[in-house]
């Protein structure tokens, strides 16, 4: 009887404590927040046939990465509204029309002290975008951007899974992961090989 | 008057007779309130950053270092105690057991205290585990210490729980008995633990090929000061652990441990001193006349500057080592208390002076020709936190002493001389 | 492949006007340090002065800039870290400290014979505004961690990247070349591939007035000196001269 | 039924286990390292595309040439430009922190009337009125720029005066200007050419000339060698970092270096080293001897040896007549390595003493050197970028700071060919400034704009067709096909030098032999600073480190 009071009492601790860690935790731990607008990939690559994603997110003469296009790349078609939707109406009137960018909330945005040069892993490397991006190029809507409440980063470089168990190779942006994908492909870069 | 109110009788042993409490109380104010400064010269530091201290970019270890070496040297008298008993089955050291793991508690502790403060970064200190440079000394002393102190709360709980009132909860006394099983497997671990980081700090300065004055050929891996570090460390260690023993039982005026366990203490302490000595001498006659020429430094170097002159050298093995270690060892002068403590207090003072050497003087040598001496002198920030770790330690020792067994009784009548 | 990056520092020709310690400083995001002193500042290059030790018209005086020599074998800050926040770069041979997991203990300035190390004694602060004068390749260190020169780092990422834009595998010499080095108005400081035995700098370390500090330390450092003063090249060895220890 | 505190230890218990097998502790103990990597509170670079631009430096009047990299629209840090013909990539060492110094704490933000913040018009209107109540007197730091020209313009026509401020090398000259009909303006030391440098106390290597000029061919020609090819012998009392570096160093008393001067020439003149020149020094060898520390024997030796190996140039650190006439007595005036005319028009100029007698209104450029703290009753109109706490005025106004606007950068100071340049304007200012050309031409709507000067230069320049333009390559002027061209190349950095002058027509003869003068030495590299303040990053060489001695008065 008595035992099984405790087993009991045990179980519920270990049962609340799972529940808490599993459910609760990751609710409370990342911050969801709404990009500016909602920008469609899809739209752009079929619409407006753009093919490639350098077409936007282009390399600089000196190999550094522009990142996300200035607001003079959308305003080459959106100078004026094209449709109705309400992302078209944000965009050319709060963004355009006064002339500054939109202030996306970058998934994949690494930590100051981070280097990663895209040249090195798509010119030399030959890596596609979709290695380490996925297919966000194809998406027909855009995602909440969620930022951890401790670390102030992106919950993609974690990765959406809190275990990170059986985790697509292009979930997970941390340190280790760079190494993994380093060490299958016995590239050695040293401490400053990837951090400034 | 009030005395009444909070009398803690009831958590006294039964037969030991302790001051009153207002008294014990009065004699804990000083400390408490030396406690409080220190907690408040580490908070400077933590929250302002490490400029609050004198150090600089030439002297990046200072007093704390210094200190640190030398109360864990001290506090050595834990691990080897407990070796002397359990491993050794020297049992009539066993009376003074109980204080010698409190007092290793007190110093191990107070030095990682004192240590994360003098890091910059404190919350990342803890990297080392998660990725441990394995060739660095300090990895191993980072490893060694805090498995120790890990080992000597371990070893402290059975002591704390044999406490009048705490006993009394039957799952405590279960606890604290099977806890008390594994006292010789943990002073065996401990042991271990301890020769390793003893040793680690001789060796953290043994190693330092940039600077010839603390740089020393060894054997393996380990440089020469990674022995000498743990001999001068066991060998003083029964020392400290007399000169506290003694005070206490000056300031309690009760007469503590049976007189043939400070004759056996003192002569362990004697030999393993000489021994510490004589190896001491051989390595330092190589330092200077072998490695230190090979790497293109003159011994006249390191001695040219005052106040670190030859003295300071013969005085640390000559006078505060030699000199006790006969005292410490023939029965003529170990059997007279007052020359016992004195060489004690000499043996002391001998490893701290080590200690302050191979900090301090190593870093104040210039190694580039036009470098000079250079001079430090601790701000009070870094002596206040500091001796708030001493407050710590009375308090951690007094609070024991009055209400945990910390001396098995005597036998036969303890005479009670007043005092606080 | 794998480069062995050292200096070559033509003491002869060091004037001792400090541009490279304050090209180093806005190249790497160093703070400006008002309430620093000479021994709580911070100078990944630092120039000294040093003198014959005479009087009179008998002395001679010169300069010589120290940064970290970047040891080869048995690298004392390396050997020291406890958690790996120092490496030297199997690449290029760089000694790499990583501030990011540095905790601050100071362990390795006192391996380092050179005092070429330094800790961040205080937070990094720059007026208002100031921020943006700040070199974005470089992150800016915190209080409570040790810096040193890294070879201006950020230009061998930038030149690597360029290279990589370019489809080539190897980077152009001419793309890397550390600010003191480009700073230095008389050229004293030659910089290049020490693994080269084509490289002019390469040449110039085996010449018969090239030397290094404490050399006989054993730590292999890849920065050279040269002077055809031997009064200079006698500073290569020992300490402190004798005349000094005296009033020590 | 009651829960016991068994229970609650227990429940704890599982809880405990339970939490262990959830991401709580390890994904805490992750982002805190993550945290505590990256502290939020550590200032964090700009992102941005990094581009370099040329441009040069108007902090003193070499105008160095400079390689600037921008980031997101800021300097990020500066370099020199190694195209530049006089200057070979050579900055002296505060200029590389001079991209932080726009947002130095002492900027000058707002137009300052006696301590109270004020505005531009309020300025204007009270220039206007002094204006009108009688004569200005406008000051310039570095005259030839197209900004002087509009100041001095401005002058002449409201009937003022249009002085200057000279600095120390152009102040040495005026002993020749005095003595031959050739403005100090147009004259040049011609290093190159030299064989021989004899400097009585001028900080060759550390604050003379236009950086890197003289120590490259120092670097080249003279450290560490026996018997160099050009010797350079300084003269000072004190072991200075040129007197260190030296080929060899001549102690001397204080404050007598010119007296060793004269002393040498007349060793010179007695045993006929050098042809006979006018007046011989009353000061008799034993004399200067006794003066100046120096034995007799020392002196003359000195002297033999200045003419073994020619030309020999005598470069003074101040205005000092006797080394002027030492020059002249070693036949170094308007000869080649010598005191040498590099341009045929140039402007005499009215130096302006501390005293300012019967101005209404003066106005000071921001060019002019913080130390310059004028005497007068007139209402001080004063321009400077920073303030510093130093400058007394009755009107502080703002100023363009560094590369916030566009300027010219004419020749040198102590150049021996005429060089000319343009420094583009690469950033915008965060203040609301405007340079003392700007204010003059809003005031008085006839007077031009230096824009439209330095537009008349490139045509003039392009119609001599004489020189060559430096840049990547260098062109010969010839091969420019328009001004338009050529502007473009002036704009993106190129630096053009015009061709020696074929006959020196430079005379000078002495009547009587000068009275010494004592000259202070000079402090280095800061001295030629105009600004009150410092770069930021000078801390390194004047706190941070032993490496200097901090310059007095100037808050570093």
């Amino acid at each position: 009887m008595k035992l099984s009071r405790n087993t009991l009492v045990f179980a519920f601790g270990l049962a609340i404590a799972l529940f808490a860690g599993w459910f609760v935790f990751p609710r409370v731990l990342y911050v969801k927040q709404q990009q500016p607008l909602d920008f469609l990939h899809k739209t752009h690559a079929e619409k407006s046939g753009i093919a490639e994603c350098s077409e936007c997110h282009t390399l600089r003469d000196d190999g550094s990465f522009a990142g996300l296009p200035p607001m003079e790349k959308c305003a080459g078609c959106h100078s004026e509204r094209i449709g109705e939707s309400k992302a078209e109406a944000i965009l050319v009137n709060d963004y355009i029309k006064p002339g500054h960018d939109t202030p996306w909330l970058v998934y994949s945005r690494q930590p100051a002290n981070v280097w990663f040069s895209h040249a090195i892993h798509v010119k030399r490397a030959g890596l596609a975008c979709t290695e380490c991006h996925s297919t966000y190029g194809e998406s027909d809507q855009v995602r909440i951007y969620q930022v951890n409440r401790i670390s102030g980063y992106s919950r993609d470089i974690w990765g959406h899974s809190m275990s990170r168990l059986r985790r697509a190779p292009h979930e997970g942006m941390k340190m280790s992961d760079c190494e993994d994908c380093h060490q299958q492909h016995g590239v050695e870069v040293g401490c400053l090989g990837c951090h400034e | 008057m009030a005395s009444a109110a909070f009398a803690d009788s009831r958590w006294i042993a039964r037969g030991a007779e302790r001051v009153s409490l207002p008294r014990f109380l009065l004699w804990l104010a000083p400390w408490a309130a030396l406690l409080a400064l220190g907690v408040y010269a580490a908070g400077l530091c933590l929250y302002y950053g490490l400029n609050q201290t004198n150090m600089d970019n030439r002297f990046a270890f200072g007093l704390w270092i210094f200190l640190d070496l030398g109360i864990i040297a001290l506090g050595a008298g834990a691990f080897f105690t407990g070796f002397l008993v359990y491993i050794l089955k020297r049992a009539e050291l066993r009376p003074i057991l109980n204080s010698a793991v409190v007092l290793g508690f007190i110093c191990y502790s107070g030095a990682v205290a004192i240590l994360m403060i003098d890091v910059g970064q404190p919350l990342r200190a803890w990297f080392t585990f998660w990725h441990p440079n394995t060739h660095s000394m300090l990895t191993e002393v980072t490893f060694c210490i805090s498995c120790y102190l890990l080992v000597l709360c371990l070893e402290y709980i059975p002591i704390l729980l044999r406490n009048r009132q705490l006993r009394r909860l039957p799952s405590f006394l279960v606890f604290e008995h099977q806890l008390h099983k594994l006292v010789p497997v943990l002073a065996a671990v401990g042991t271990l633990l301890s020769f390793f980081h003893q040793g680690s700090l001789g060796g953290l300065y043994g190693v330092l090929r940039g600077r010839p004055f603390a740089y020393r050929a060894g054997f393996l891996i380990w440089p020469s000061t990674f022995f000498l570090f743990i001999l001068s460390a066991i060998a003083t260690g029964p020392s400290f652990l007399m000169l506290v023993t003694a005070t206490v039982e000056k300031i309690t005026g009760h007469r503590l441990v049976p007189q043939e366990v400070f004759r056996r203490l003192a002569f362990i302490s004697g030999v393993l001193l000489a021994i510490y000595v004589a190896a001491k001498s051989v390595d330092t006659l190589i330092w200077l006349n072998i490695t230190s020429p090979a790497e293109g430094f003159a011994p006249w170097q390191f001695y040219g500057y005052k106040p670190f002159g030859t003295p300071i050298l013969f005085t640390e093995i000559g006078l505060f080592g030699l000199l006790p270690a006969c005292l410490l060892t023939f029965r003529a002068t170990a059997s007279r208390r007052a020359w016992l403590l004195t060489a004690a207090a000499m043996a002391c003072a001998g490893v701290l002076l080590n200690r302050f050497v191979m900090t301090v003087q190593t870093l104040a040598l210039p190694t580039l020709p036009f470098d000079d001496f250079l001079q430090y002198t601790p701000s009070w920030q870094e002596v206040a936190s500091f001796a708030g770790v001493i407050a710590y330690g009375v308090i951690v020792y007094s609070l024991s002493y009055r209400y945990l067994p910390l001396f098995a009784p005597l036998k036969g009548g303890d005479s009670h001389v007043s005092g606080d | 492949m794998s480069a062995r990056y050292g200096m070559v520092i033509d003491l002869d020709r060091c004037t001792g006007c400090g541009s490279c310690m304050v090209a180093c400083a806005a190249e790497n995001n160093v703070p400006a340090l008002p309430q620093a002193t000479p021994r709580t500042g911070l100078t990944p290059i630092l120039v000294r002065r040093v003198s014959n030790g005479r009087d009179g018209a008998e002395r001679r005086e010169g300069f010589i800039p120290i940064m970290c020599m970047h040891c080869e074998h048995d690298t004392p800050c390396v050997k020291v870290c406890p958690q790996q926040a120092v490496e030297v770069d199997k690449a290029t041979g760089i000694v790499m400290q990583m501030p990011q997991r540095c905790l601050g203990c100071r362990y390795c300035m006192t391996a380092c014979p050179y005092h070429a190390r330094y800790f961040n004694w205080w937070d990094p602060a720059w007026p208002t505004g100031m921020e943006e004068s700040l070199n974005p390749g470089v992150a800016v260190r915190m209080r409570g961690v040790v810096e040193k020169c890294n070879m201006c780092h950020a230009r061998l990422h930038a030149a690597k990247e360029k290279a990589a834009a370019a489809g080539k595998r190897e980077i152009d010499p001419v793309d890397y070349i550390p600010a003191c080095v480009e700073a230095c108005p008389t050229g004293a400081i030659h910089f290049g591939n020490l693994a080269d035995t084509n490289d002019p700098v390469c040449k110039e370390a085996r010449s018969p007035d090239a030397f290094r500090l404490l050399a006989r330390l054993g730590t292999e450092p890849k920065l050279y000196y040269k002077s055809k003063e031997a009064w200079v090249r006698a500073l290569a060895e020992s300490s402190a001269p004798a005349s000094e220890v005296q009033h020590g | 039924m009651k829960v016991t505190r068994r229970d609650l230890l227990v429940w704890s218990a599982g809880a405990a286990a339970g939490l262990m097998v959830t991401p709580v502790p390890w994904k805490i103990l992750d982002d805190v390292s993550i945290w505590s990597q990256n502290w939020p509170w550590i200032p964090q670079p700009a992102r941005g595309p990094v581009e370099t631009k040329q441009s040069f430096c108007t902090l003193c009047p070499n105008g160095c040439g400079l390689k600037v990299r921008m980031a997101a629209g800021w300097p990020v840090g500066v370099a020199g430009m190694k195209t530049h013909p006089v200057t070979g990539g050579a900055l002296c060492p505060l200029g590389f922190g001079a991209h932080q110094l726009n947002w130095h704490p002492q900027r000058l933000r707002n137009v300052q009337h006696r301590g109270q913040t004020s505005s531009w018009n309020n300025a204007l209107a009270a220039f206007a009125k002094a204006c009108s109540q009688g004569p200005v007197v406008v000051i310039d730091g570095f005259p030839g720029r197209a900004a002087s020209q509009v100041l001095r313009g401005f002058a002449d026509k409201r009937g003022g005066s249009y002085r200057v401020i000279a600095n120390a090398e152009t102040r040495v000259l005026a002993p020749y200007e005095a003595w031959s009909d050739v403005p100090a303006s147009a004259l040049g030391y011609d290093l190159e050419n030299a064989q021989t440098i004899v400097s009585f106390g001028a900080p060759m290597l550390d604050g003379w000339g236009t950086p890197g000029r003289f120590a490259r061919m120092w670097a080249e020609r003279i450290a560490g060698m026996n018997d160099p090819a050009l010797r350079l012998i300084q003269i000072e009392s004190g072991l200075s970092r040129t007197a260190a570096r030296a080929w060899k160093w001549i102690p001397v008393r204080e404050g007598t270096e010119s007296a060793l001067a004269s002393g040498l020439a007349r060793v010179l003149l007695e045993q006929k080293l050098v042809p006979a020149h006018g007046p011989i020094p009353a000061a008799t060898i034993s004399e200067v001897a006794a003066q100046t520390g120096v034995t007799a024997e020392a002196i003359s030796d000195l002297a033999r040896s200045l003419v073994t190996q020619e030309p020999v140039l005598a470069i003074a650190s101040d205005y000092d007549p006797a080394v002027a006439a030492l020059n002249v007595v070693l036949g170094a005036v308007g000869a080649r390595g010598g005191i040498v005319r590099r341009s045929q028009k140039a402007e005499a100029y009215l130096p302006a003493g501390a005293e300012i007698p019967n101005a209404r209104a003066v106005l000071i450029d921001s060019s002019v050197p913080w130390t310059f703290a004028p005497q007068t009753e007139a209402e001080i109109f004063r321009f400077a970028a920073w303030d510093g706490g130093l400058l007394k005025a009755d009107w502080l106004l703002p100023a363009p700071g560094f590369l916030e606007e566009l300027t010219d950068v004419p020749t040198p100071p102590t150049a021996a060919v005429e060089t000319y340049a343009v420094a583009p304007a690469l950033t915008k200012s965060a203040a609301d400034v405007r340079s003392a050309a700007q204010f003059l031409a809003a005031l008085d709507a006839g007077v031009t704009s230096s824009e439209k000067v330095i537009h008349a230069r490139c045509a003039e320049l392009f119609h001599a067709h004489a020189g060559t333009l430096h840049a990547q390559q260098s062109i010969p002027l010839q091969k420019i096909v328009s001004v338009e061209k050529l502007e473009e190349q002036l704009w993106a950095g190129a630096v053009w030098v015009g061709e020696p002058l074929r006959s020196a027509g430079l005379h000078c003869e002495l009547t009587k032999w000068p009275a010494t003068a004592r000259s202070a030495p000079r402090e280095s590299w800061a001295s030629v600073w105009t600004a009150p303040v410092l770069p930021p990053l000078a801390s390194k060489l004047y706190i941070e480190s032993n490496l200097r001695e901090a310059p007095p008065r100037r808050n570093v």
